[in-house]
């Protein structure tokens, strides 16, 4: 059995310390030792996107990353988009839209998209398509979900304007 | 856009925020993998290399002493059930074929087929110690291809399985497990009465469900001999059913707890996991969670059957159809029991067809055994009469949508199987088409073209319970039995909110384990929104009856004196609203508790016609979807957000089978593209935004005249697309999926005279 | 009187009838009545004295769960289908 | 997955010193993308896994006019696609590494691990190809430089000894009145495989209407990627026209070899080389003009 290490990162904005294997994911250690398990495992190897967290404000698929190379990074899973009690705005626009189904893929779309409009607010429905499209959805057709991510950039950029 | 039922709601028709949907966006939704006890082991499934093989020996006692491992499992670990054939509602499973499924016996009858298991203190251990489990292989040869399967000389997968045609028996074990048959009228006189007829052969390759969810279990197998599994699947009942049949235990023993669902489409309705972990579980004397590996998904789950169709239809001048003869051929993968009864229902069920005739053939094959995606059947039935349909509107030079219009099953259209269709919504679905944007924008620009085609599914009712019991300040708490994997908490709580006279959000829906509701039939077959919906409203109206005799008591009249009107009681001069009149009764007497058990016995008959533009890049095959529009009838729309939804789902699901989505199979049987990577569902990027237009023609069986709608949409697509391609180049695509190598090949063939 | 269609695959044991009327109350009589008309047609429609599973029996436009008790009333029609399952 | 040790140095020294003494065993971790994915499913085994995203020289992303670009073997494509002047001076990288797997993996991607990857559909290395891209070695011995174009030496592998790291990717200043494109042909838009891919890179004369040099690579078509030369060397003083482009399309179609499988026939590989070969010939013909104009 492979011996442990201690790592120490932020998570959600919390300093979180945890021990893992060196084989074990940021995935895995998420779900397995953190206790978050907003981050799902679609496909663990990367071509689903649901398991989609920020590692230093990037989205990365923590089914592709190593536990121990967080060591010392900030890492923004689903569980911390919401603030101070109130919803982020692509969390509400997910909601007002329907902009999901069964919701297994849903936190890897609103933690992607938050990437993306943090970077640009105002991206328009060709680049949002082409950015998620790392992020697999089987119920949806994407419509809605396309929809709401627009809606929140116009939210987002509106709220930054005032 | 929607077409208004006549009949006026309150809460039915608009879009309130999902009850569940919080939980899902903030990653609080407790999926079954992420059920975790703290002594959970974790559990991995050893699977058989080789498209076909017998199984010589089983050596585990190598994994058995690795540390860290505590419990190794096989096939002899389990109960050797009979032949016995246990109803799941939605269909029917022999349960020897299911537990050989769920571990190989003698034999391994696909690439992927499970042979034993390990329960270890964690996955990577259980891994490591299953590929330690020695097994010895005498490699068979296999067969991929239904119509290879057929053949005489065909590799033979079962030798007590035979041809079951009209209840007889053929002598000779074969592949061919089922012979349909179905006949109206006089085709030969028909296709005589004819002045055109077209007859073309299809193939369609074999197809996933896709959920993004993987398989997942978690089971407790208690030293008193009780079993509580927690389960992603479409029916906590008939998972609880299965495995307590497999496991030969009662099913008092057996709790299946419904977790959070990430998609199944039909493919979540069988068990393949379940006593798996209970075994390990027992053995182990701790929790067993086994989460299926993505490849795994793919090689040992699902499919839909891959199919050989020829299709011939036959017209009058004036574009009245006299006479359709259909061949088709389904695979059922390595067991009996697969969806070809409804490929040869549903091949012909769009038409008024006076002259029919359906032969039709399930064969057994090297391939996971095949289970329900989405109108199992029908998507490939459509494909090939919808394309025929439209060449037979090309020769007689009328629109597709004309044709259409002229041979549209209506009310008392008999199918070619039978029973004649109550009120359906298929002319409404064309009158639509005709009048949409979509259909009157003209399409120009080179290598473009419109293609139209329409689709039928049944949806059936089955079996629902709910119970409602009411608070103190008049809000609902509703009991249901209905996996919500598409936000049905919703558009139930919508049905009873509307007869009480409630709000949706009065009403807290709660899907609860299978110790804590009455009976309730999978989510699936379109069945949720309308039966355990339909269940809503006669709790709704069972409250209500228990309210007016307690009402009338505090009011001081008879029963029968009180009128109950938008939910608001009155009678000589008292009046109350539900929660008024509750709150109320609250302070005097008993809880109030309402309680209903459904099982409508129709189909929802639910038709579809849908819209696609499509551009061809004649230098390499590949097709862009430049414009989409979804037409259906809804019956009566409950949320209309979340009917676009499934009916832009559906559609989504139906494009990648049209143009990417197949099992690709090497010369030796092994699927070559089992992963997200090569087995190519559509991304945002490969897609414009769908359009829906809900038609709503109510439905007689259901008191607010819903349908479903969840399958449906996903039949039109490879046909309509196909139909946009030919108009599009003039290439008749005859072949699923229409890819690009498979397109820039015909293209070639074309331009050579070919 | 009920309109009961004979499935095409048991005509040759009907002698090509392809529907014909019985006076009946339930399923189990119009197969009685069938087996006495048209012997060894119970044989493919049943599994014992049960229908067959992989058979279904629509009265009218219903798909009836209830098997031999399912009620049929004079002016129905009756169809033996394939058992059906949805996603 | 077996369990392995992992260590993560911050000099070539100690980077260069743990792979000779784990040899074979040893497997480098850069973006992971690739290598998590072989090590999960048991395509390769590592006892030793030596993450090499904290020594500074794989992490180096250096752009000077007239010297040219070095590229650390680490540095993400996200990092080479956001830096404002590589769009300009490399464009068919930036294409190439715009398009690898989705967002998700471009953020941690290198183009330095798509080379060491080394897979014959792998969309950088034609890029790398067509300009000129040297490879910086590093060993316990010493270093060694080799041209990209001699880097790959089959299906997964490559020049790289037991204890070698590759640090850097020198790209020259491209030459003035030079631009180039790469495409691929995927049936999906995104996430995919190359069915195949083309990378070209062509010089114009002062007058803007004349090729003075080309040169074209070609994915998925071989064991490794390659250069189409005679295809180039048949551009070389044609009018930059359709025409010409037609013409190198189908030599192009000479240098692949290509193999039948789920992502496409071996006749269709090759067609699509022709194709390719001509759409990125053109859009660098496109960016030279808009850069002109």
């Amino acid at each position: 059995m492979g011996t442990k290490q201690l790592v120490s990162t932020t998570i959600n904005g919390e300093p979180r310390q945890f021990i893992c294997e060196a084989r074990q994911s940021l995935l895995e250690v998420l779900r397995d030792e953190v206790g978050l398990t907003g981050c799902k495992e679609g496909c663990n190897n990367g071509n689903c996107g649901a398991c989609s967290v920020l590692l230093d404000g990037q989205p990365v698929n923590s089914c592709l990353v190593f536990g121990l190379e967080v060591d010392g990074k900030e890492i923004t899973t689903i569980e911390g988009i919401a603030q101070g009690g109130e919803f982020h705005a692509l969390q509400q626009c997910f909601l007002e839209g329907a902009a999901l189904q069964c919701g297994i893929c849903t936190p890897g779309f609103i933690v992607t998209a938050k990437a993306l409009l943090d970077e640009n607010p105002g991206a328009s429905e060709e680049e949002i398509r082409f950015q998620l499209a790392g992020n697999l959805c089987r119920c949806t057709g994407y419509d809605k979900i396309i929809r709401a991510v627009m809606k929140a950039g116009e939210q987002m950029a509106e709220t930054a304007a005032s | 856009m929607t077409q208004e039922i006549k009949q006026e709601y309150r809460v039915l028709g608009t879009r309130p925020i999902r009850h569940d949907g919080a939980d899902k966006v903030t990653g609080k939704a407790i999926y079954t993998a992420d059920v975790k006890p703290q002594s959970m082991a974790s559990g991995f499934i050893l699977r058989n290399p080789h498209a076909h093989a017998r199984i010589k020996s089983i050596d585990t006692s190598a994994a058995e002493a690795m540390e860290g491992v505590l419990s190794v499992m096989t096939a002899a670990d389990l109960p050797d059930v009979t032949d016995k054939v246990a109803d799941l509602g939605e269909g029917t499973v022999n349960l020897s074929y299911l537990s050989h499924n769920i571990l190989a016996r003698d034999k391994a009858l696909y690439r992927g087929h499970a042979v034993a298991a390990v329960a270890a203190i964690n996955v990577h251990i259980a891994e490591e110690a299953a590929n330690a489990i020695k097994v010895e292989y005498e490699p068979l040869e296999s067969v991929t291809w239904v119509m290879d399967a057929m053949k005489d000389d065909a590799p033979l997968l079962h030798d007590d399985v035979f041809t079951k045609s009209g209840g007889e028996q053929s002598e000779q074990p074969s592949n061919v497990s089922v012979h349909l048959n179905f006949q109206q009228g006089d085709v030969q006189k028909g296709f005589e009465e004819a002045d055109v007829v077209v007859e073309r052969e299809f193939k369609m390759a074999t197809v996933h469900q896709g959920y993004i969810e993987p398989h997942a279990v978690l089971a407790d197998w208690n030293q008193d001999g009780r079993i509580k599994v927690w389960a992603s699947t479409q029916g906590a009942f008939t998972c609880r059913q299965q495995t307590a049949e497999v496991l030969q235990v009662p099913l008092s023993h057996v709790t299946v707890v419904p977790c959070e669902i990430g998609g199944g489409f039909g493919g979540k309705i069988a068990i393949y996991l379940e006593p798996v972990a209970a075994v390990l579980s027992r053995k182990a004397g701790r929790p067993v969670q086994i989460v299926m590996r993505r490849n795994d998904v793919f090689e040992a789950t699902g499919p839909t059957p891959g199919a050989f169709i020829r299709v011939k239809l036959g017209a009058t001048k004036d574009g009245k159809l006299t006479a359709g003869e259909a061949w088709l051929a389904y695979e059922s993968g390595a067991y009996p029991g697969g969806m070809l009864g409804p490929g040869c229902m549903c091949v012909f069920s769009c038409y008024d067809i006076p002259n029919a005739l359906v032969d039709g053939y399930e064969v057994c094959l090297n391939k996971p055994h095949i289970k329900a995606y989405r109108a199992p059947g029908a998507t490939q039935a459509a494909f090939a009469c919808e394309s025929v349909i439209d060449e037979l509107a090309n020769e007689l030079g009328i629109s597709i949508l004309e044709l259409q219009q002229k041979n549209a099953a209506k009310e008392g259209t008999r199918r070619v199987d039978g029973p004649v269709y109550p009120r359906v919504g298929f002319v409404e679905c064309l009158e639509a088409a005709a009048s949409s944007d979509h259909w009157n924008t003209p399409l120009e620009g080179e290598n473009r073209g419109r293609g139209l085609a329409s689709g039928f599914w049944f949806g059936c009712g089955l079996k629902s319970s709910v119970v409602a019991s009411v608070n103190s300040d008049g809000t609902v708490n509703l009991t249901e039995g209905s996996t919500d994997i598409g936000g049905t908490r919703t558009s139930i709580a919508m049905q009873m909110a509307e007869v009480l006279g409630l709000e949706s959000d009065d009403i807290n829906p709660r899907v609860v384990d299978t110790d804590n509701i009455g009976y309730t039939d999978v989510t699936g077959g379109s069945r949720t929104t309308f039966a355990t919906g339909m269940a809503a409203y006669e709790a709704g109206r069972d409250l209500q009856r228990q309210m007016t005799v307690r009402a009338a008591d505090l009011w001081e009249c008879k029963p029968e004196d009180i009128q109950i009107t938008a939910g608001v009681f009155s009678a000589n001069g008292n009046q109350a609203n539900f929660k008024e009149l509750a709150t109320e009764l609250f302070k005097a007497g008993e809880p109030l508790v309402g309680r209903a058990t459904v099982a409508p016995e129709c189909s929802t008959n639910g038709f579809g016609t849908h819209i696609v533009d499509v551009e061809v890049d004649t230098d390499t095959g590949k097709v862009t979807i430049l414009r989409y529009t979804v037409i259906q009838d809804a019956g009566k729309a409950v949320h209309p957000s979340y009917v676009e939804g499934q009916l832009q789902g559906g559609a989504v699901q139906g494009i990648g089978w049209a143009l990417n989505e197949e099992y690709f199979f090497d010369g030796c049987g092994e699927m070559r593209n089992a992963s997200f990577l090569d087995y190519r569902m559509p991304t945002a990027y490969d897609l414009p935004m769908i359009d829906t237009i809900i038609v709503e023609a109510a439905n007689p069986d259901h008191p607010y005249g819903v349908r479903g709608v969840g399958e449906t949409p996903i039949v039109p697509p490879p046909a309509a697309i196909a139909n946009a391609i030919h108009s599009a180049i003039g290439v008749r695509m005859e072949e699923l999926p229409m890819s690009p190598p498979r397109l820039w090949k015909a293209i070639q063939q074309n331009q050579n005279g070919g | 009187m009920t309109l009961v269609f004979i499935p095409t695959q048991l005509r040759q044991l009907t002698n090509g009838v392809e529907q014909l009327e019985l006076d009946v109350r339930n399923v189990r009589q119009v197969i009685e009545q069938l087996e006495t008309r048209f012997p060894g047609i119970k044989e493919r429609l049943c599994e014992g004295d049960e229908l067959s599973p992989s058979i279904q029996v629509c009265v009218g436009q219903t798909l009836s769960s209830r098997g031999m008790i399912t009620k049929v009333a004079a002016d129905s029609e009756v169809h033996f289908l394939p058992a059906i399952g949805g996603g | 997955m077996k369990d392995f040790e992992y260590s993560a140095p911050d000099d070539l020294q100690t980077a260069t010193a743990l792979l000779a003494e784990h040899g074979e065993r040893a497997r480098v971790l850069a973006g992971g993308t690739d290598i998590i994915v072989q090590l999960r499913e048991g395509l390769c085994s590592a006892d030793f896994v030596v993450d090499v995203k904290n020594i500074p020289e794989l992490m180096a992303l250096d752009y000077r006019a007239k010297q040219g670009l070095t590229l650390g073997a680490s540095t993400s494509c996200s990092q080479l696609y956001e830096h404002p002047d590589l769009a300009t001076a490399y464009p068919a990288l930036i294409d190439a590494a715009r398009i690898i797997g989705g967002w998700q993996i471009q953020t941690r991607a290198s183009v330095g691990g798509n080379l060491c990857n080394s897979s014959p559909a792998a969309d950088t290395i034609p890029p790398l190809l067509v300009h000129e891209a040297t490879c910086l070695i590093q060993g316990q011995a010493g270093s060694r430089e080799i041209p990209a174009s001699e880097f790959c030496t089959g299906p997964g592998q490559n020049v790289l000894q037991p204890g070698e790291l590759l640090v850097t990717l020198q790209l020259p200043e491209p030459a003035a009145n030079s631009s180039s494109a790469y495409e691929r042909f995927i049936p999906r838009n995104e996430m995919d495989i190359a069915v195949a891919g083309a990378a070209s890179w062509i010089q114009l004369d002062a007058s803007g209407q004349t090729i003075e040099e080309a040169r074209i690579a070609l994915a998925a078509v071989a064991a490794t990627p390659v250069m189409a030369t005679e295809a180039a060397e048949s551009l070389r003083g044609k009018p930059a026209t359709a025409e010409s482009f037609a013409e190198a399309g189908e030599l192009a179609k000479n240098a692949a070899s290509p193999i039948s499988d789920m992502r496409g026939t071996a006749e269709y590989r090759v067609h699509l080389c022709s194709v390719l070969t001509q759409r990125t010939l053109a859009r660098a013909l496109a960016r030279i003009q808009e850069a002109g104009s």
